[in-house]
C-alpha cells in the first residue's frame, strides 16, 4: 500500500509540473493566434480608440510574462478569470456546472461500455475463432470505425427521430437539473460507447486469448480445474490488466469524443463550452477549459494506473524476495 | 416551479449562443432576450413601417438639427427606479464613452448637446441637420438604460431595463428564464407570462427541439431548414426582413480597377441561380438581387432591370480589359457567416465560364474581419438592413468612409451622399437615391444579394413581430 | 511472398479490407476525372435529388452538388492528410522515441516528461484548440497539427520496441565493434523493428482519418469548398430527412475506409508480429 | 493389461501447419508399470512434450491424434474435456519446464495449491490449506506457511519449481509427468530437486515419467529409458541396458557426445552428430535418423522398425556398433595437439585483471562482481564456472568493454583498457571478441550472414576490398563447416548450431587475441554442443587465440579449459589448472558443484551435496565469506564475519576458505 501512496504522490507531483508547463503553452499559443483580443470583443465596428482603451483596461498591453504570471497567480487561488464576453461573470460560475455535466456523461458512457466491452471481449476471447467471436469482433471493428458524430447521427435518426424514445437534443429544460432529465444522457453516452467498445473489447479479446494460451492457464487446466473456473479465477484477473491500461490510454479518445458528442447533441457540458469558446475565440474560457480537461484527463489516467498497480501483485509487492 | 392558478403562458425560444449582451456592444445574437428586457424610445411598426412611440410618447424637430422628445411617465426600471430624461441623456452620452467601445459611437458623434428641461422632456441638438436622426434611436444597441445602474459590471450577468420581461435566471451560454414585468407601463402587455430562452449553438439541434415541441421559436434558420420545415405541419418559417450580402470589388486594385472587369463579373452572374443555390428560393420571393447599396424592399429603391447572364459579353469585356485568357482572383469571405459558403461557391461556379478563376478564401468571421476585410480586392461581407439607407452610404461608399470596402472614391457619389443626408424633402431625397443607384448600376463596385432572415415558429405562437431593425417584439406575441 | 499469400488466403476479411483501401486510393487518384460532375458544380435544377436522378449516382445536396463527386474528391484531402500524418508522426516518433530509448538516462527522462505533458491533452482536443485558434486550416496545418498530436503515442511505441531490441545481444555485439550510435540505431536496430512500427503507422492511419473527419465535423477542419467528409456529414445533417443520401454516403465513406484500414492493420500485425 | 498403469499404443500426433501436415509423434507404443519411473530423452523438437500433453489429452487445436492411451485400462483419448478434469491433477499430474510462467502471477501460492485439494478432494478451505502445507513440507520447503501467503514472483526459481511439484503431489497422483523440470535451473538446485523427486517416489509410491534432454539427469531418476528421435521411439529399455549396450546409433551417439569427467580436450574429441533434427512431413517414412547416421547402409530403410530385442528392450535399429561400416568418427576423435601445429608456446600474460568490481544501478545497487584478480595467458583457455548470477557474464562483459568496471583495472597486453567500448581503440576492439550465449540473439536477424561477418572485418580489420572480404568470409565459413551457400542466408534460416558457427566465424574472422565466450553452448542441444566445442577447440589450437570460456556446466569447462576459475557471488572461490581444480582438495563450493553434476555412467551414481539456504542478496554489500550461508563445511561464525584468506595449494592453484588446508 505504501508503494501505491508513493505512486499517487509522484503522479500528483508530475501532474502539477505538467499543468504549469501546459498552462504556459496554452497561454503562448493564444498569444500567437491571429486577431486581436480587444478587437474581437468589440467587433467589427470598434474604433481604434475603443480598442486601445479596452486593451488598457484589460491589461493586454502588459508584457506577456507579466500577464502569464498574473493569470497563473489567479489560477493558483482557484480563480479561472473572466470570460472575454462576460465581464463580471467568473468563469468558475460557468465552468463547474458544465464540468459536472460532462463528468456525469462520461460516467454514463463508462458504465455502459466498460462492463459491456469487457464481457463481450472475454466472451470472444474464450470462443476464439468460433462464430460468436467473429460476430463480436466484427461488430467491434465496425463500431470502432465510426467516429462519434457518425454513430451519433445514426443513433439520432433511429432512436430519436424514428422511434422517438429519446430526445434529439440533450438540453436541460429551463429550471430543471440534469438529474431530473437523465434520458438526455442516453444517446450521447451510447455514441461514445460505440467507439470505446470497439477498442476495449478488441483489447480484452486479444489479452484474453494470450492469457488463455499462457503457461499458467495451461497449468491450471492440467490441474483439472473446470474451464469456467479457470476462466474466471485464473485468466480474467490477468487479462484485465492490459485492458485497464487500454482504457486509461483511451481516456483521451473519450474526452475528445465528449467534445464531439456534446457539440452534436447540444449537451451543456465542458466540451460544447470549449467548442463555443473556440468559435467565439473566448481566450480565457479556452484556457480554462483546456486546463481543466488536462487535469481531469490526467487524473483519470492516474486512477487507471493506480488500479493497474493495485491489481498487479508484481508491482504491488515489488521488492519481495528476488 | 409550482404555481397555482392557470398554467403560465410560456414562449420557448432556441437562440444562438450569445457573445456580449451588454447594450452598446451587443453583437446581435441575443435578440429575443435583450429586446425583451430592454426598451427603446421608439420602435418600427411592423405593419406600417412607421415609427411608433414607446418610451417617448411624442417628438418633434425643426429642420432635423434639434430634436425634442416627450417621455412616457410612470415608467419604472426593473430595479424599481423611475425612468426619466436623465436616463435618456445618460444612454446617449454613453455612446461616446471610449471604455465601452460603443457600436453607435460614430452615429452619435453628431450630437452636440442634450438638455433635460424637465424629467419628461429631452432636447437633443445636433451639429448639423440630420432629418433621419430618429432612426438611429431604433438601433438594437440603443435601448434606454438606467443612469444609476452599473452596466459595465452587471450588463453581462444581470441585464436590466424597462422592458416587458424581467430576467429571472441566466445560466451563461446555456439558458435564460424571463418572466413578465408586472410593473410594465402598458397594462395589456406583454401577452405571455414567461420567455424561456435556450442558447443552442447548433441550428440543427434547435430545429430538432422545435420539431419535438421543446421550443416554439427558432431564429436564424437556414433556407435548407426552411425547405425541410415547409412540409411539417404546425410549424411555419417566416421571413420578417432581409439582410444584405455585399460582394465588393475594390476599385483601386487589379483586376477590378477596370469597370469592364466589374461589368464582366456582373454579366456572368445569374440571379435566379444564385437565389436557388443560396436559398433554394426563387428570385424576388424572399431573396433579392441588385447592383446597388439600396435594398429592393425599401421605398428608396429604383427598380432597375436585371442585367441577364451573358457569358460572351462577359468574356469580351474581360478581353477588352486586357484579360483575354481570363483572370485569377481571390474571393475572401467569412466562412461561418450565414450564406457565406453558399454564396461564395455559387459565384465561383457562375464566374468560371467567363474566365474568372476564383480562389475561395474562407476564414472564420473574426479573422476575416480583423485581417482581410477592407484590405482585399474581392470580398463578401454581411451588412444588416438599414431602415434609413443614408446611415450606410457615408460609411461604406463615401471617400474616406470607415468601412469603405470597395475603396470607392468618386466625387459624384460623395456629392450625392451629402445631398441625401441633408435633404429634408422626401421626394427630392428619393430622386438623389435614384441617381446614385443608376451610377452604381453602370459602374458600381458591388453586387448586393439580399438574403432572407428566417425564423421558424410553431403555429401556436401568434403575432410574431420583427422589423428590419432586427428587434423582435415579444410583448405583442401570444400563445394560442 | 508465398507466406503472405498463404496468410491472405487464411484471412479473407483482409483481402476485402485491402481491396476497399485500394479502391479508395484509386478513386482519390483518378476518381475526380471519372465522375461526370465536379465537386463544386451546382446543378441548381436538381437540388437534393435522389441517387440516380440526372446522372447524380449518389444524389445531390442542397446546393445541387453531386454527392459522388464530392465524396470522391473529398477522399483526396482526407487520404493525403491521413497518409502524411501517419508518415510524419511515425518518422518523428521513431526519431524521438529511438533517441530517447537508446541514450536512456536524462534524455529519456526528459522525453518521458515531455510526452507526458503532450499526452496530458487528448489529441482531438489539442488539435481542435490549435486549429480553432489559428482559424484557417488547410492540408498543411491540419497535417502538422494532427501529426504533433500523434507523435507522443508513436514515439512511445518506438521507444518500447527499441528498448526490447536494445537488450538483444546483437546490439551489444555492434557496440563492442565500436559502431556509431546512428549506425546502431538505424542500421542494426531499425530493420528489426519495422514490424511493430508499420503496425503502429497503419493504426495511426486509421486514427488520423477518424480525427480529420471529427475535426471537419467540429468545423475546424478543411475549409470549403474542399469537400471534407466530416464536414459533409454535418453540413447535410439538417436535410437528413429530405436527402438522407447526402449524410449517408460521406458517413459510409468514413466508416468503410476506417474499417478497411483497421482490418489491414490487424492483418499486418498478424503477419509481421504475431506469427513470425 | 492391468499390470501397467499406462499403455500407449500406436500413438500418432500430427500438426497442421503452414508447411503442411507434419507428424510430431509417430507410432509410439509405450507402457509404464505401477511404481515405475521412466525417463524420456531426445533432442529438442523430438516430440517429448507433445507425447506428454497427449497423455493429458491436451493438445493444440491444429493437432490430430490417433492410437490409444489407456490409463488403468481406460482410453484417455476417448474422454471428453469434462471427464478429463477428473484425471488431470488428481490421477495424473504434470510439472512443466518453466516454473515461473506456470504459476499464476496474480494469485498467491497458497491459493493455487488449495484449489487443487478443494476441487478434487472436495476439501474445505481449512483442510485444503493443511494439505497444502503438508505438501510443501514434503518438498523440504522451510516455513511453508509464509510461502503459501506469497506471490510466485516473490520466491526464487528453484523454490517455484518445488512448489509446482508440491502442487502435483497434492492429490497423491498415480502418475506424475515431469517435463524437463530442471532445465532452467542451476546444477546445484537441480541436484536438490532431483533428490527430492527420488525421495518422493519412495514415500508416495507413484509412477513417474521424466522428460529430459540430459542423459545425466535421466540416469539419476529413471529406471527405464525411452529414447525419442523425431517423434519416434528409437530405443527403449532398462536404464542399465540402454546406457551400457545401446543398440541404436542415435542412442550411442547421444551418450557419447556428453562431455564428462574423464573426457578432456587433449585426449579425445567429443562425439558429434552431424546435421540437426529435421521436421518430418506426415507422409515420409523410413528411419528418421538415416540422414545423420554414420552407420547407415542401403538396407536401413527396409529393415527399419521397432522390435523387442531382448527382455523389455526394444530398438528400431541395432547398428550402433556395427562393423560393416568403419567408425568414421573414430579418426576424427583424435584431437590435434597444439605442439603439432605450432611447436611449443611462449606464453605471455595477455590479460591481467586487478581488483575488478562492478556495481550495477544507482539507487538499487547490485554488487555483481566484488573484486577479483586473475590473468589470462596468451593461447590458453580459462574456464569460468559458477551458479547463475555469480557475475560470470559481468566479468566477461567488462573485459570486452560492454560495461565499465566500478573499480579495478584491466590490462590487455600491457595497456590499460579499463574503459568502455566507446573509448577503446579499434585495435583493442579487434583483439577482444565476444561470443554470446544465445546465437539467435547475437546475430542481427535482418542482416545476411555475409553482412554479419563482413562488418567487423571492414570496421576493425580495415579490409575494404569487397572481393577480398568475400573470399576471406568463404574461407572462414569453411573453417566452421559451413558452405558458401550460407552467405546470403539470414539468421532465422539457420539452426541454432549453425547460428553459433556464424557467430564464431564473425569473432575469428578478424584474428583477435582473446575471445570471451559467454556460455556459447548452453542454448544448444547436446549433440550440437559437442560439435561447437570441437570446433572451438580446433580453432583455438589452430589460431592460438586465448579463450575466456564462461559456463555453468562443469563438464564443459573441464573439457575445454587449461585453467579453471570457480566464482561465487562475485568472488573467486578457487583458481587453478584444470586438473588441480578437479581433484581434491577442494573449496567446499567446488566440491558441491562437482557433486551436483549428474553422472552419465549408471554405475557411478553419487549423491549431491545438498546446499541449503539462498544465494547472498546481491543488493547488499558483501561481508564475510559469500558462501557462508550455504556451506556444508562451515568452520564457525568466522565464516560469516570475515572474508576468508587465500589458501595456496601450489603456484597455480589457490582458493579462499577458512578451513585449514591440512583438514581437507
Ligand atoms: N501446436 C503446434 N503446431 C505445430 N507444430 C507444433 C505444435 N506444437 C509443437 N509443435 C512442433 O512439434 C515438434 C515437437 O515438439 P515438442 O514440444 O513435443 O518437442 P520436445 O521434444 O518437447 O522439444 P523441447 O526439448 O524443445 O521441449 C516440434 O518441432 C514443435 O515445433
Ligand atoms: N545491466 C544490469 N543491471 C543491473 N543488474 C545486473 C545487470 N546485469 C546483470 N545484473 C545482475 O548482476 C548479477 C550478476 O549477473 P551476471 O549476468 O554477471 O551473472 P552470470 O554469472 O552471468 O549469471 P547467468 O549464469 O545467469 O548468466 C546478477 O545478480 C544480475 O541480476
Ligand atoms: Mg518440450
Ligand atoms: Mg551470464
Amino acid at each position: 500500500m505504501n508503494r501505491i501512496t508513493r505512486l499517487v504522490l509522484q503522479r500528483l507531483g508530475s501532474l502539477l509540473a505538467t499543468l504549469v508547463i501546459m498552462s504556459f503553452i496554452i497561454f503562448m499559443l493564444v498569444e500567437i493566434m491571429p486577431g486581436d483580443v480587444a478587437q474581437m470583443i468589440l467587433g467589427q465596428s470598434a474604433t481604434e480608440e475603443a480598442v486601445a482603451a479596452l486593451r488598457e483596461a484589460r491589461g493586454l498591453n502588459d508584457p506577456v510574462l507579466q500577464r502569464y504570471v498574473r493569470w497563473v497567480g489567479a489560477l493558483a487561488t482557484g480563480d479561472l478569470g473572466e470570460s472575454i464576453y462576460m465581464q463580471g461573470v467568473a468563469i468558475n460560475s460557468i465552468l463547474w456546472r458544465r464540468v459536472g455535466h460532462s463528468l456525469v456523461l462520461a460516467l454514463a458512457a463508462f458504465i455502459l461500455f466498460v462492463p459491456l466491452s469487457i464481457f463481450l471481449g472475454v466472451l470472444a476471447g474464450v470462443k476464439e475463432k468460433k462464430p460468436t467471436d467473429s460476430v463480436i469482433s466484427f461488430f467491434g471493428l465496425a463500431t470502432m470505425a465510426l467516429p462519434e458524430f457518425v454513430s451519433g447521427v445514426i443513433l439520432i435518426t433511429v432512436f430519436a427521430v424514428t422511434l422517438d424514445w429519446f430526445p434529439i437534443v440533450s438540453v436541460i429544460p429551463i429550471g430543471e437539473t440534469l438529474f431530473g432529465n437523465l434520458d438526455i444522457l442516453v444517446l450521447p453516452a451510447l455514441s461514445i460507447t460505440f467507439v470505446m467498445f470497439g477498442y476495449v473489447s478488441r483489447m480484452q479479446r486479444s489479452s484474453m486469448i494470450s492469457v488463455m494460451n499462457s503457461d499458467y492457464v495451461r497449468a491450471a487446466i492440467l490441474k483439472g480445474m473446470p474451464r469456467r473456473y479457470v476462466i474466471f479465477r485464473h485468466a480474467l484477473k490477468n487479462a484485465l490488466l492490459p485492458t485497464i491500461t487500454i482504457i486509461g490510454m483511451n481516456m483521451g479518445w473519450l474526452f475528445g469524443g465528449l467534445v464531439v458528442v456534446e457539440t452534436l447533441f447540444g449537451f451543456p457540458g465542458m466540451g460544447s463550452l470549449l467548442m463555443t469558446a473556440i468559435k467565439t475565440r473566448d481566450v480565457p474560457l479556452i484556457e480554462a477549459c483546456v486546463l481543466l480537461i488536462t487535469v481531469i484527463y490526467s487524473l483519470s489516467t492516474m486512477v487507471t494506473d493506480i488500479m493497474y498497480s493495485y491489481l498487479n501483485p508484481r508491482i504491488r509487492y515489488q521488492g519481495g524476495q528476488r | 416551479g409550482k404555481e397555482t392558478g392557470p398554467e403560465p403562458k410560456t414562449i420557448r425560444i432556441a437562440e444562438q449562443v450569445p457573445g456580449l449582451i451588454t447594450p452598446g456592444v451587443w453583437d446581435g445574437q441575443a435578440f429575443s432576450m435583450n429586446s425583451s428586457i430592454y426598451e427603446y424610445l421608439v420602435e418600427i411598426n411592423t405593419e406600417t413601417g412607421a415609427i411608433d412611440p414607446v418610451l417617448a410618447t411624442s417628438w418633434s424637430t425643426d429642420d432635423g438639427s434639434v430634436w425634442t422628445f416627450n417621455l412616457r411617465k410612470e415608467v419604472k426600471f426593473h430595479d424599481g427606479t423611475a425612468f426619466d430624461a436623465e436616463d435618456v441623456k445618460y444612454t446617449i452620452e454613453r455612446t461616446q464613452d471610449p471604455a465601452i467601445g460603443h457600436l453607435k459611437k460614430q452615429d452619435f458623434e453628431v450630437v452636440s448637446s442634450i438638455e433635460t428641461p424637465d424629467p419628461h422632456t429631452v432636447v437633443i441638438r445636433l451639429h448639423e441637420s440630420r432629418p433621419t436622426f430618429i432612426y438611429q434611436l431604433t438601433d438594437y444597441n440603443m435601448p434606454m438604460l438606467s443612469s444609476s445602474y452599473d452596466y459595465a459590471k452587471l450588463g453581462e450577468s444581470k441585464p436590466m431595463g424597462t422592458g416587458p420581461f424581467v430576467m429571472q435566471q441566466l445560466i451563461p451560454k446555456e439558458s435564460a428564464a424571463l418572466v413578465r414585468n408586472t410593473a410594465y407601463w402598458a397594462t395589456d402587455l406583454p401577452k405571455v407570462d414567461r420567455l424561456s430562452i435556450y442558447f443552442v449553438a447548433d441550428i440543427d439541434a434547435s430545429i430538432s427541439m422545435l420539431e419535438s415541441d421543446r421550443v416554439d421559436v427558432v431564429p436564424f434558420v437556414t433556407p435548407v431548414i426552411k425547405n425541410r420545415l415547409d412540409s411539417v405541419d404546425g410549424i411555419s418559417v417566416i421571413s420578417p426582413y432581409q439582410e444584405q450580402r455585399f460582394i465588393s470589388m475594390a476599385v483601386d486594385q487589379k483586376p477590378f480597377d477596370d469597370n469592364r472587369v466589374r461589368l464582366a463579373l456582373k454579366y456572368a452572374m445569374d440571379p435566379q441561380v444564385i437565389a436557388r443555390s443560396v436559398a433554394q428560393m426563387d428570385l424576388n420571393d424572399g431573396i433579392y438581387y441588385n447592383e446597388t447599396p439600396i435594398m429592393n424592399m425599401l421605398a428608396e429603391y429604383k427598380d432597375l432591370p436585371l442585367r441577364g447572364r451573358d457569358i460572351e459579353k462577359s468574356k469580351q469585356l474581360l478581353a477588352e480589359a486586357g484579360y483575354p485568357h481570363g483572370v485569377s482572383v481571390e474571393l475572401y469571405y467569412a466562412s461561418d457567416h450565414p450564406f457565406g459558403k453558399e454564396l461564395s461557391q455559387t459565384i465561383q461556379e457562375l464566374a468560371a465560364p467567363a474566365g474568372f478563376d476564383i480562389e475561395l478564401k474562407g476564414f472564420t468571421r473574426d479573422i476575416y474581419l480583423s485581417q482581410y476585410w477592407l484590405n482585399v480586392p474581392f470580398s463578401i461581407t454581411g451588412w444588416g438592413g438599414r431602415i434609413d439607407p443614408s446611415m450606410l452610404l457615408a460609411l461604406a461608399f463615401k471617400t474616406g468612409g470607415s468601412w469603405n470596402e470597395s475603396h470607392l472614391s468618386d466625387s459624384r457619389v460623395d456629392a450625392l451622399i451629402d445631398k441625401i443626408s441633408a435633404e429634408v424633402d422626401v421626394e427630392k431625397r428619393t430622386g438623389y437615391y435614384h441617381e446614385l443607384q443608376q451610377l452604381f448600376f453602370e459602374e458600381g463596385s458591388l453586387i448586393n444579394v439580399q438574403v432572407p432572415y428566417l425564423v421558424a415558429i410553431n403555429d401556436r405562437v401568434i403575432g410574431y413581430r420583427q422589423p428590419l431593425t432586427m428587434i423582435p417584439q415579444y410583448k405583442y406575441m401570444d400563445i394560442r | 511472398m508465398k507466406y503472405l499469400l498463404y496468410q491472405l488466403k487464411k484471412h479473407p476479411l483482409a483481402i476485402a479490407g485491402i481491396a476497399v483501401m485500394l479502391v479508395w486510393l484509386f478513386l482519390a487518384f483518378f476518381g475526380p476525372n471519372l465522375v461526370p460532375f465536379t465537386h463544386t458544380q451546382m446543378d441548381s435544377d436538381h437540388q437534393m435529388v435522389a441517387p440516380g436522378v440526372n446522372g447524380h449516382l449518389l444524389g445531390t445536396d442542397s446546393l445541387g452538388r453531386d454527392i459522388l463527386a464530392r465524396v470522391v474528391y473529398g477522399s483526396r484531402s482526407i487520404l493525403t492528410v491521413a497518409l502524411m500524418t501517419s508518415l510524419f508522426s511515425t518518422v518523428i516518433g521513431v526519431i524521438i522515441g529511438f533517441s530517447a530509448g537508446y541514450f536512456g538516462g536524462k534524455a529519456d527522462t526528459a522525453f518521458l516528461r515531455a510526452m507526458d505533458i503532450l499526452m496530458a491533452i487528448p489529441p482531438l482536443v489539442l488539435s481542435m484548440v490549435i486549429l480553432g485558434i489559428l482559424g484557417d486550416s488547410n492540408i498543411g496545418s491540419l497535417t502538422i497539427i494532427v501529426s504533433i498530436a500523434f507523435v507522443p503515442a508513436t514515439a512511445r511505441v518506438a521507444r518500447g520496441v527499441l528498448l526490447t531490441e536494445k537488450s538483444q545481444e546483437y546490439v551489444s555485439a555492434a557496440r563492442i565493434r565500436g559502431e556509431s550510435h546512428l549506425y546502431i540505431m538505424f542500421v542494426e536496430i531499425l530493420p528489426n523493428t519495422t514490424g511493430p512500427i508499420i503496425v503502429e503507422a497503419t493504426a495511426r492511419f486509421a486514427y488520423s482519418i477518424m480525427m480529420v473527419a471529427s475535426l471537419g465535423f467540429l468545423g475546424v477542419g478543411m475549409q470549403p469548398p474542399t469537400p471534407d467528409w466530416g464536414m459533409m456529414v454535418i453540413e447535410n445533417k439538417p436535410i437528413i430527412s429530405n436527402a438522407p443520401w447526402a449524410v449517408l454516403f460521406p458517413a459510409l465513406a468514413i466508416a468503410s475506409l476506417v474499417i478497411a484500414i483497421s482490418i489491414f492493420s490487424d492483418f499486418v500485425s498478424k503477419v509481421l508480429i504475431h506469427e513470425r | 493389461m492391468n499390470d501397467n498403469i499406462l499403455d500407449i499404443e500406436n500413438l500418432h500426433v500430427k500438426f497442421k501447419t503452414f508447411d503442411g501436415l507434419f507428424s510430431a509423434v509417430r507410432n509410439v507404443s509405450l507402457s509404464i508399470g505401477y511404481d515405475e519411473s521412466i525417463g524420456i530423452i531426445g533432442e529438442s523438437g523430438c516430440g517429448k512434450s507433445t507425447l506428454s500433453f497427449s497423455i493429458m489429452h491436451y493438445l493444440a487445436q491444429n493437432a490430430s491424434v490417433e492410437g490409444s492411451i489407456r490409463f488403468k485400462g481406460e482410453d484417455l483419448l476417448l474422454k471428453s474435456e469434462r471427464e478429463m478434469e477428473k484425471y488431470r491433477g488428481d490421477r495424473i499430474a504434470m510439472v512443466f519446464q518453466n516454473p515461473y510462467s506456470s504459476l499464476n502471477p496474480a494469485l498467491t501460492i497458497g491459493f493455487q495449491l488449495d484449489e487443487v485439494g478443494m476441487h478434487h478432494q472436495k476439501l474445505n478451505k481449512k483442510e485444503a490449506r493443511e494439505a497444502t502445507i503438508a505438501a510443501l513440507r514434503l518438498m523440504n520447503l522451510g516455513d511453508p506457511k509464509s510461502i503459501a501467503r506469497r506471490y510466485p514472483h516473490q520466491v526464487s526459481g528453484g523454490i517455484q519449481q518445488r512448489i509446482c511439484i508440491a502442487m502435483a503431489i497434492l492429490c497423491k497422483p498415480d502418475l506424475m509427468i515431469l517435463d524437463e523440470p530442471t532445465t532452467a535451473l542451476d546444477v546445484t538446485t537441480e541436484a536438490v530437486i532431483l533428490d527430492s523427486i527420488k525421495d518422493l517416489r519412495e514415500k508416495l509410491k507413484m509412477s513417474l515419467m521424466y522428460i529430459s534432454h540430459d542423459m545425466g539427469v535421466i540416469n539419476k531418476v529413471a529406471e527405464h529409458v525411452v529414447v525419442m528421435y523425431n517423434g519416434e521411439i528409437v530405443e527403449r529399455g532398462p536404464k542399465q541396458q540402454i546406457f551400457e549396450h545401446p543398440l541404436h546409433p542415435y542412442t550411442r551417439a547421444l551418450i557419447n557426445c556428453m562431455p564428462r569427467g574423464s573426457v578432456v580436450k587433449e585426449k579425445t574429441k567429443l562425439n558429434t552428430i552431424d546435421g540437426y533434427v529435421k521436421m518430418r512431413g506426415a507422409e515420409e517414412t523410413g528411419c528418421p535418423f538415416a540422414d545423420r547416421c554414420d552407420k547407415r547402409t542401403d538396407t536401413c530403410e527396409l529393415s527399419y522398425g521397432i522390435r523387442e530385442v531382448s527382455d523389455r528392450h526394444w530398438a528400431a535399429c541395432d547398428r550402433a556398433y556395427a562393423t560393416d561400416i568403419p567408425d568414421s568418427t573414430a579418426v576424427k576423435l583424435i584431437p590435434k595437439k597444439r605442439e603439432d601445429v605450432h611447436g611449443p608456446l611462449q606464453p605471455k600474460e595477455l590479460l591481467k585483471i586487478d581488483g575488478l568490481q562492478k556495481i550495477y544501478g544507482n539507487r538499487r545497487k547490485v554488487h555483481a562482481v566484488n573484486g577479483i584478480d586473475f590473468s589470462v595467458q596468451s593461447g590458453s583457455v580459462i574456464g569460468i564456472v559458477g551458479e547463475s548470477g555469480c557475475g560470470k557474464s559481468t566479468t566477461g562483459h567488462m573485459v570486452s568493454g560492454l560495461h565499465v568496471p566500478t573499480e579495478g583495472r584491466i590490462l590487455f597486453d600491457g595497456t590499460d583498457i579499463t574503459v568502455g567500448w566507446r573509448k577503446r581503440s579499434k585495435e583493442t576492439l579487434k583483439n577482444i571478441q565476444l561470443i554470446f550465449q544465445n546465437p539467435g540473439r547475437s546475430l542481427n536477424p535482418s542482416h545476411t550472414v555475409e553482412q554479419i561477418i563482413a562488418r567487423p572485418m571492414k570496421r576493425l580489420a580495415h579490409i575494404d576490398d569487397r572481393g577480398k572480404r568475400r573470399t576471406m568470409i568463404i574461407d572462414m565459413l569453411k573453417k566452421v563447416d559451413l558452405g558458401k551457400e550460407y552467405l546470403s542466408k539470414k539468421p532465422r534460416q539457420l539452426s541454432g548450431g549453425e547460428q553459433q558457427r556464424v557467430a564464431i566465424a564473425r569473432a575469428l574472422s578478424i584474428s583477435p587475441e582473446l575471445i570471451v565466450c559467454d556460455e556459447p553452448t548452453s542454448a544448444l542441444d547436446v549433440s550440437v554442443q559437442a560439435s561447437v566445442l570441437n570446433l572451438l577447440n580446433d580453432l583455438q589450437v589452430e589460431t592460438q587465440v586465448a579463450y575466456m570460456f564462461i559456463s555453468h556446466d562443469l563438464n564443459v569447462i573441464n573439457y575445454l579449459s587449461d585453467h579453471i576459475m570457480v566464482m561465487y557471488a562475485g568472488k573467486i572461490c578457487e583458481y587453478g589448472k584444470r586438473d588441480e581444480v578437479m581433484a581434491p582438495p577442494f573449496h567446499p563450493y567446488t566440491e558441491a558443484l562437482l557433486s551436483a553434476v549428474p553422472e552419465v555412467d549408471p554405475t557411478k551414481q553419487r549423491t549431491a551435496i545438498a546446499l541449503g539456504g539462498q544465494l547472498p542478496d546481491p543488493t547488499k554489500k558483501p561481508k564475510g565469506c559469500p558462501f557462508a550461508g550455504r556451506c556444508h563445511r562451515q568452520v564457525g561464525e568466522i565464516c560469516a564475519r570475515e572474508y576468508p584468506p587465500m589458501v595456496r595449494i601450489s603456484d597455480t592453484h589457490y582458493y579462499h576458505c577458512h578451513i585449514d588446508p591440512t583438514d581437507a
